[in-house]
């Protein structure tokens, strides 16, 4: 490569691999939100299983 | 909405949350010229937040408040002119001595003749001896007269008290409920404490909180304090 | 500001320097931190570089804006420690006046600390100057000062009301005092080349009365949200 | 789709993939090669469009603090946070191919010389201190605070600049004016695409993290509800 066209490819290859990088960390705060919601889910499960076991012994309201 | 025009507070629906959890959820309250409210209730129910709030120390998120007719936090400034606030501390400045920290105060809240209501003030928590000590030298239940001292400087028509027994001395016990039971028609009193027998004997009317709202309103006249204890311990349970 | 504002003020001033001249604690701590400094480079940059006249301006500036830090942290400290915060906030004290109380403060200390760094920086550094250039570097003090107050103060605000406030102040504050530091330090060294600059000299003060002007008014926007919670 | 975010999304995210392949397509093969600089001038057209992007980025937080400051609703809050930390990642991107220039146009890596160069290191500064403070501070605090220090850090970005200007100008005049002042149209176009992609951009990835704030908001919502009951 001559007249400076490594540093052309350089500089676009650090733009390319910081963006890449940015987009890896929202991916990461993405799975922090799938994880919330899949725990959020199961204690919804706990609490209707919970519900159902008093209804059935005819302790519920 | 009808603001009560007579009332020194007036709060509709306040709430104030920290970190996604409400401390104050929805409380109403209104206090008029004269009246006494005692605010109790168990660890977290949210007293100190109310008070804090009604001192414009915090900003309520919902609802609405005016303390002697200024709503808060727009016209703040013209609020706190009437507010007289008493935490566990003195509030004074512990480097600067007696007189220095009730000119500050004085200057503070434009008070006209303040040579005359600080010797008047020291007279009456029996620190004149003191005038020109720093508070460092104080004992703590000094300190907490020369706190009371200040709290009457610009005789303010809301006094706000936030457990304001603990941490007084006999003496200052006695020159608080000389000041308490002294005033007239036209201040009123909230005080928040978790003494039971306090609030009943300080108070016309009882405020039981429970986890940011209101769980009761109990009017005092007449409540004997065991039967008080059985339900406030009902309600709070 | 009204005659209302103007009592207030001149009380919480007089409060702020009667608790500084009880305790001394602020100045004093400023003023040796800045002298350590000041020998720190000296023996550092100065014994090697030999001729310290052409870098005194900057070396004395960095240093003040690192003493500076010390002093700006002890904003608000009086009140935290010894619990008086609650009744100065509810008094009926517009922000403005505690703002500008604070700073005229703070200009206060950093003045009494210049005092005495500066002449004896400019001893070691330039082996002593004239007494006019000493004026001028003294009107110089006044103007930065006056930036690293206002900037101080609003800063300092909001650092002593979080978490690791000691921790945070200087990490806050210098970023932004950087262009204080750089203009004050080229007009000290216009005052202080061979043949005085006074051209550069008013260039650097508009600068830095721009500076204060600008976040005075930043500082004027802002700080009803800074203080009230 | 009937979600407007989602929208938005999917027009800036084609917007954005147009025009990044636009830009590259025609800045390596239909642009022009520099007279003077030969291939190297090809950073260019990105470079500049980063930088200027990551100004624009912390403009948005600037008008978003003053707004989050004026409603306290918290979405702006949102921006405010988002926005600088974009910003800060383009500065950062910035600076670093501002560095490789550097070194292929004058054989050094960094000159302090270049006032840009300079400035936007002390950007940098600047906003990494807002992720200090922001961390350090609780509560309703937190994001008061943290819109008024990305007001006060935005009006400090042109004071720094000329105040690295005006340093530097005194010690040795600019030597490297801006590089774009005089392009031929042939260049122009393909820097306008550049930049026009990088706003896209930004604005693309604003809106996909507000819509992750917006879904923690309601996962947050939905936890509280669970433990009232």
């Amino acid at each position: 490569m001559s007249g400076g066209t490594q540093y052309v490819v350089a500089a676009y290859a650090v733009i390319w691999v910081i963006l890449v990088l940015y987009i890896v960390a929202m991916g990461l705060r993405t799975a922090r939100l799938a994880r919330e919601a899949e725990l959020l889910l199961r204690l919804l499960d706990d609490r209707d299983a919970a519900g159902t076991r008093d209804e059935a012994a005819g302790v519920g309201h | 909405m009808t603001a009560d025009d007579g009332a020194l507070v007036d709060a509709r629906g306040v709430v104030r949350s920290f970190g996604g959890r409400r401390a104050v959820d929805g409380v109403d309250l209104c206090v008029r010229p004269g009246e006494r409210v005692a605010v109790v209730g168990p660890n977290g129910a949210g007293k100190t937040t109310l008070l804090r709030i009604l001192a414009t120390l915090l900003r309520p998120e919902a609802g609405t408040l005016t303390i002697a007719g200024a709503a808060i936090p727009k016209q703040s400034q013209a609020a706190r002119e009437h507010i007289g606030y008493l935490g566990h501390d003195p509030m004074v400045y512990l480097d600067l001595t007696a007189q220095q920290n009730l000119e500050l105060f004085c200057d503070l809240y434009g008070v006209p003749d303040a040579p005359e209501r600080i010797a008047a003030a020291l007279s009456r928590v029996g620190l004149v001896a003191r005038t020109h000590d720093p508070v460092r030298t104080f004992s703590r239940g000094m300190a907490q007269r020369l706190g009371i001292a200040r709290l009457t400087l610009h005789a303010p028509r809301l006094l706000l008290l936030d457990e304001p027994y603990t941490g007084l001395d006999t003496q200052g016990t006695r020159i608080l409920d000389e000041l308490l039971g002294g005033l007239g028609g036209r201040e009123a009193i909230v005080v928040v404490t978790h003494e039971l027998d306090r609030a009943l004997e300080l108070a016309g009317e009882v405020v039981v909180m429970r986890r940011g709202r209101v769980a009761a309103r109990v009017g005092t006249a007449g409540v004997g304090l065991d039967r008080f204890r059985t339900d406030y311990q009902e309600l709070t349970a | 500001m009204n005659p209302r504002g103007r009592r207030q003020y001149l009380a919480l001033l007089r409060k702020d320097l009667r608790l500084e001249f009880r305790t001394r604690e602020t100045v004093v701590a400023m003023g040796l931190f800045s002298l350590v400094i000041i020998i720190l480079f000296e023996f550092t940059i100065g014994e090697r570089v030999g001729n310290t006249a052409p870098i005194a301006g900057g070396i004395i500036w960095s240093t003040l804006a690192l003493g500076a830090v010390l002093g700006v942290g002890r904003t608000w400290v009086p009140e935290r420690e010894q619990r008086v915060l609650d009744a100065i906030l509810i008094a009926p004290v517009s922000r403005l006046v505690m703002m500008s109380a604070r700073t005229t403060a703070l200009v206060i200390y950093l003045l009494g600390v210049q005092v005495v760094v500066v002449p004896l920086a400019v001893v070691f550094f330039v082996n002593g100057t004239s007494a006019v250039n000493l004026l001028l570097i003294a009107g110089v003090c006044v103007l930065a000062d006056l930036c690293i107050g206002i900037m101080g103060a609003l800063l300092a605000s909001m650092s002593v009301f979080s978490r690791t406030r000691e921790l945070v102040l200087p990490v806050l504050l210098l970023p932004s005092l950087i262009p204080v530091v750089i203009t004050a330090g080229g007009a000290t060294d216009a005052v202080l080349s061979p043949s005085r600059q006074m051209a550069e000299y008013r260039g650097y003060c508009l600068f830095l009365a721009v500076y204060a002007v600008i976040f005075a008014l930043v500082a004027y926007a802002t700080f009803d949200y800074i203080l009230d919670d | 789709m009937t979600d407007p975010a989602a929208r938005r999304v999917l027009v800036l995210g084609v917007l954005t993939a147009v025009l990044t392949a636009t830009g590259i397509i025609g800045l390596f093969l239909v642009a022009p090669e520099d007279s003077g600089e030969g291939q190297i001038q090809r950073i260019f057209y990105f470079h500049v469009s980063i930088a200027l992007v990551s100004l624009l980025a912390f403009g948005v937080a600037f008008v978003a603090g003053a707004m989050y400051l004026r409603s306290q609703r918290e979405w702006w809050d949102d921006v405010v946070f988002i926005s600088v930390r974009l910003g800060l990642v383009l500065a950062v991107l910035t600076v670093i191919t501002g560095s490789i220039w550097a070194k292929a146009a004058w054989g050094t890596w960094w000159i302090w010389s270049d006032p840009r160069l300079a400035t936007y290191t002390l950007v940098i500064l600047l906003y990494s201190a807002y992720f200090v403070l922001r961390s350090s501070a609780e509560g309703s605090r937190q994001a008061r605070f943290s819109a008024v220090y990305a007001i006060i850090a935005f009006v400090s970005v042109p004071i720094s600049f000329y105040a690295v200007r005006v340093a530097q100008s005194v010690v040795h005049p600019v030597v490297f004016t801006s590089s774009g002042a005089a392009m031929p149209h042939s260049m122009l176009i393909w820097f306008v695409v550049a930049l026009a992609a990088m706003t896209a951009l930004f604005f693309l990835l604003l809106q996909v993290e507000l819509m992750q704030h917006r879904a923690q908001r309601a996962l947050r919502e939905v936890k509280l509800r669970l433990e009232r009951g």
